[in-house]
């Protein structure tokens, strides 16, 4: 199973399981969706999965409307960069309606997000870092494909306005023979290799380009301990703490834009909690602060990249 | 959560208390349903108009209300005839600011203005929102966001949803001004509306005016009426000064929406009577558009017609009056008896999943 | 900056290249300016098509074309039209994905599509964007964005500018899908041309799907052009598979446009005859569809047309297929020869002040 | 002269002395602006000074085109609040067009920014952390009334989209007999006032907050040293540096929310480029994560105040 078929499959799951949850976004119904996040499952759930005119703004509201309802809408944007013009509806409608009104609002909104090839500045970003500044909305960025599944899941079953930033590079590339039967919830982060010589801190895509530079340092003898965040917002503070206590070093990864972010907010927490934990200065990689680059040669050096992770390593390591 | 306390105060649901509704039972043949609509409307909208005054005058004697004031001082006549024929459990409303009149025909109690422009903890919004961002979601009445355009959508996502859970005979109505039609939101919401065939009602009160910008800098069609066939919606023009006028065109829409015929634009035609809200002395109105049909102020023009046909006399009406200061009173004096927030008591989460709150981000 | 090495190597200006419109002139008299027009149109929507069908050859070969390919099959007539009644330096134009015929039309060389779609550093983009994002914004060819609907403001900014330059006579025009209709920006984009009364002329290409999303799911009206009285803007139905029909259509708009008389909507109807991408097969296209009359091919209809009025005959159609053929092969092979970037020659500041830059933060 | 005039000024001197500068917003034409920053221009400048339809998008875009075509255009959001709407053109439009194109894109979006009483979640936003996120913007916060009336004749004359984050609360309050005449570029921090026990780095109106918990750690016998950061993209890293190694104590302050932000990248920078500066955990004092509320009562526990600062300052002193 791939992390996309995950995805696919949890949708079905949500939509067997609940008859509250409905899919809406373009080209969901019939044609499945443009990544075949929904295939088939206009079929098996008439009337549930339902294609939107070009209006990401509307989109959103008529899913607040909806889960005012007590409905459990599922929004599929086209691409996470296409959420720019949903962005209002999620961070003043969805995100301020339960403090407001004490209106619960069990919105998911899925984010095809992150880097592929050849695929440029407006289908390329990683947004999780801009929607995690706003009160009111969780962040999730699940980097398996077990996290694909049961995170969307749990997405959906949360009475909260989820951003479900699931990576477009994992939907072919990463591959499960059978769900991790081990489920971690939303809000707890994965040590998903251990090791006492740095922390690496990161999330989504970036996990496996973590992984291996992480192996590369091995042949040096390094351990390094890997830490998937799941969520970044909330952020498993308490779990990063504890992996920096043992290690005494930290890097954070991500795939976005450099300034703020998910990367700067662990760099915050951890040297204001942790600061005595830390035995040299904490380190991040983040993506250039340009637009993502069409062409390859410049994407692959715009973005972090496992080499790139191991070199920061090796700087952090030698402090 | 519902907080029934808010509601058990004073009971609201289509008159202004029960005595005063009784009285003008009394004094009317009941056969006539459209005198009856035009003398409920009237009531809402007086009460609306007085309830405003009063707002105003708390506003400007400071103290009690913190941040502006807006009014609906002009529009009563067009909110009211809107709220008047739609169905609170059974339908949506989704009102903007200057739907005080609306509300209270919706069945929003009087009470809930004052505590919420006070930012009581009773209020519905619990002084976390404010003056007109009042709601109540499972209600019917979504809370608007300042975003001009961005509840229309919400309300569409309030019947579709009550269409897959089965349900039948709803409509949604809500307002938008001559400026929120310039915004990408409400194009979005009513093409998609549309597109869902929903059982929408768009109010959309023409004043003249979007804060200072009059139409010829909003827009260049000749009715914003003329919008509805390219969404292939049905369009209604009525002069919303006039309240008959109002409650045909209401009438007729929601009564459309309700048989399935899709969504409903009605345009009102009016100046806004008063500033932009109570800080804006709206010095750029001229006094031509003032003296003009479009100037009329719809509760005089209302009064004057009831009188006229002999509906209510002089001495009913200031009855009528009365009866909405006395109520007045006692709203203001239960909200201004009721707790504000501590912040020490709040909880301070955005999320209902209060065990997900981000803690770490809390500092201040 | 505009780097003239782009340019040199294949000059182009409403033409292929000079030879081969020299041929056409010979066998033409030039005094039937219809038929000029129409033979100029045909030359750039045969071009855009041969285009077209060499980039997707080299997308289905793969190594060269990273990314999706994106086609204008079936919408040439409408683009070829659009771009031929407008005047490179006087006017702007601002294509979208489905505008390679346009593009030629305006005078973009053939070669920039190819430099773009394969990232080189001489093309217009440098490999920073690719495929259909291209242009030159200070040669009145705004770069395209995705986000639908963005564009059409930025031109109307393009043109407000130049008559506050005291500009006289220019026109700018640009390309809407029936999908991008929907947008927000769409709407708040012409109601602004409508009410600052700019020559704007926005041709909405109806070619019945966005992506796999069939008007039916887009839009309730019966025809887009009903959009037209809404925003209070002149509006035109061609159709679109008819080059004589569109030629007519953006002739009259573009005209009334320079005129002074404000925005115009021209819209057209016609059926994408390829996949949304070329990654996309459109098995959801109906059969029916594409036998009707709007699934004609607007090459074909236009072809045979001139074919039929003795404009020109099978051996000269063919001479110009070669000569189109010929400059592909030509500027593919010198975008080929183009350098790709380089990461480590690239200067990595977003920002035009490079003092400014937030070093900092340039971690990776 | 008051924060406000000193921008009403400074848009005079810009319309008069460049004659590409024009400003769009709604209600900025006859009526002046709703805060009236823009009060009379249009009698001076007539066609210079026009109205916008309420189309946060199309004004963002309008612009852009403008200065496609060498106009330095001004738009005027009604509050930041709204810029959520334009938010698209902005980030995607207007700040990738350098990149992209080399075409320069000199545009100046002031956005009436931050908290004031009674304004409620929706007229008080700080949104500096949001736009400083994406590349190809600067991004400035003025705290003075002389910084307010150069940093906007800067922000319009450079060839970059510059966010104009202009206090709402400092219109009124905050005056000055004449404007400072030590000018600072746009890019360069301020130390306001020096000290050695511990550096706070702050920016727009919280600048004065910080400046009243300083006087009130003075009796104390504390020297605390306030940098006003002035422009939060770029960030004057230098400056902070310098700043935290006199003090060896960092406590950054900004209103906006607590995830991420200002104060979270002031955070990252100075533990991964100063850590040996350092004398105890870093430290910073933001808004809290919910919507901005809109009785008094709430506010002023949402938001840092002098006190909250000054406590917050204790801490980090007893660290
Ligand atoms: C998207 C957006 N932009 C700006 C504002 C600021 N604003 C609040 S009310 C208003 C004027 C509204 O005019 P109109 O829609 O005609 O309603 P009216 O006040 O006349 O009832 C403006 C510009 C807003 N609320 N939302
Ligand atoms: C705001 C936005 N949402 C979603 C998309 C993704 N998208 C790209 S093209 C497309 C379909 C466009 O349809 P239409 O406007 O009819 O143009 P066509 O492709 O038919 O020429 C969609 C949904 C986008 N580019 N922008
Ligand atoms: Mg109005
Ligand atoms: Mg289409």
């Amino acid at each position: 199973m791939t992390y996309l078929e995950a995805i696919r499959d949890a949708h079905a799951t949500a939509l067997r399981t609940d008859p509250r949850v409905f899919i809406y976004g373009q080209d969901v119904a019939g044609f499945g969706g443009p990544f075949k996040a929904t295939k088939g499952l206009l079929d098996e759930f008439p009337g549930r999965v339902k294609d939107a005119p070009i209006s990401e703004d509307a989109m959103v509201g008529l899913a607040v409307g909806a889960a005012i309802e007590g409905m459990r809408p599922i929004v599929e944007m086209q691409f996470a960069d296409f959420s720019s013009v949903g962005f209002n509806q999620i961070v003043n409608q969805a995100a301020t309606l339960y403090w407001r009104t004490s209106t619960p609002c069990p919105i998911t909104i899925r984010l095809p997000s992150g880097g592929t090839p050849g695929s440029g500045p407006f289908h390329s970003q990683s947004l999780e870092g801009l929607y995690s500044q706003f009160p009111g909305v969780l962040v999730v960025t699940p980097a398996t494909v077990a996290d694909a599944y049961h995170m969307l899941l749990e997405a959906v079953s949360l009475d909260d306005p989820v951003i479900f930033c699931e990576h477009k590079y994992l939907y072919y590339h990463l591959k499960a023979d059978e769900l991790d039967p081990e489920v971690l919830p939303i809000g707890k982060a994965r040590i998903v290799r251990s090791g006492t010589s740095a922390s690496v801190v990161t999330y989504s895509a970036m996990l496996h380009e973590c992984l291996a530079a992480a192996r590369q340092l091995e042949s040096d003898g390094y351990g390094i301990e890997v830490v998937d965040l799941r969520s970044v917002k909330p952020i498993d503070t308490d779990t990063v703490l504890a992996s920096v206590a043992r290690t005494g070093r930290l890097l954070a990864v991500g795939e976005s834009f450099p300034w703020g972010g998910v990367c700067a907010e662990i760099l915050a927490r951890v040297s204001s909690e942790g600061f005595h934990l830390l035995d040299a200065p904490p380190s991040r990689l983040s993506s250039k602060d340009t637009p993502i680059p069409y062409h390859p040669n410049l994407w692959t050096s715009h973005r972090p990249t496992a080499d790139a992770i191991a070199m920061a390593l090796r700087r952090l390591l030698a402090e | 959560m519902v907080r029934p306390c808010a509601r058990a105060a004073v009971s609201y649901r289509r008159s202004i208390n029960v005595s005063s509704v009784q009285q003008l039972t009394d004094s009317l043949s009941v056969s006539d349903k459209k005198r009856d609509k035009v003398l409920s409307c009237y009531q809402f909208m007086l009460m609306a108009r007085m309830m405003e005054e009063k707002l105003t005058s708390l506003y400007r004697a400071g103290g009690r209300i913190v941040g502006g004031v807006y009014c609906g001082k002009g529009q009563e006549a067009f909110s009211a005839a809107m709220g008047l024929h739609l169905m609170r459990g059974t339908d949506v409303f989704g009102p903007l600011i200057r739907d005080q009149a609306g509300r209270l025909a919706f069945g929003e109690p009087v009470l809930q203005a004052f505590q919420t422009y006070f930012g009581t903890v009773r209020g519905p919004m619990r002084g976390r929102d404010g003056n007109v961002h009042r709601g109540e979601p499972r209600e019917g009445i979504p809370a608007m966001i300042s975003h001009l355009g961005a509840m229309i959508s919400v309300v569409c996502g309030m019947l579709l949803a009550r269409r897959m859970q089965g349900k039948t005979g709803f409509v949604g109505a809500t307002s938008i001004g001559d400026g929120g039609t310039s915004t990408g939101s409400f194009h979005e919401a009513v093409n998609m509306a549309a597109v869902e065939k929903l059982p929408l009602v768009l109010a959309v009160a023409n004043n003249q005016f979007a804060y200072s910008t009059p139409n010829t800098s909003q827009f260049a069609c000749d009715s914003l009426v003329d919008r509805a066939i390219g969404y292939g919606v049905a369009g209604f023009e009525v002069d919303a000064t006039d309240l008959v006028s109002c409650i045909e065109g209401f009438e007729k829409a929601i009564a459309n929406a309700r048989a399935g015929e899709g969504p409903q634009m009605v345009v009102g035609s009016l100046l806004r009577l008063s500033g932009h809200g109570e800080h804006d002395d709206a010095a750029y109105v001229p006094d031509s558009l003032k003296q003009s049909a479009v100037g009329r102020d719809c509760i005089q023009v209302a009064q004057d017609r009831i009188q006229n046909l002999g509906w209510m006399d002089g001495a009913a009406l200031a009855k009528m009056e009365e009866a909405c200061r006395k109520e007045i009173e006692l709203c203001v004096e239960q909200a201004c008896s009721e707790a504000l927030p501590d912040p020490y008591a709040t909880d301070w989460s955005a999320i209902s999943n209060a065990h997900l709150t981000d803690t770490y981000s809390l500092e201040s």
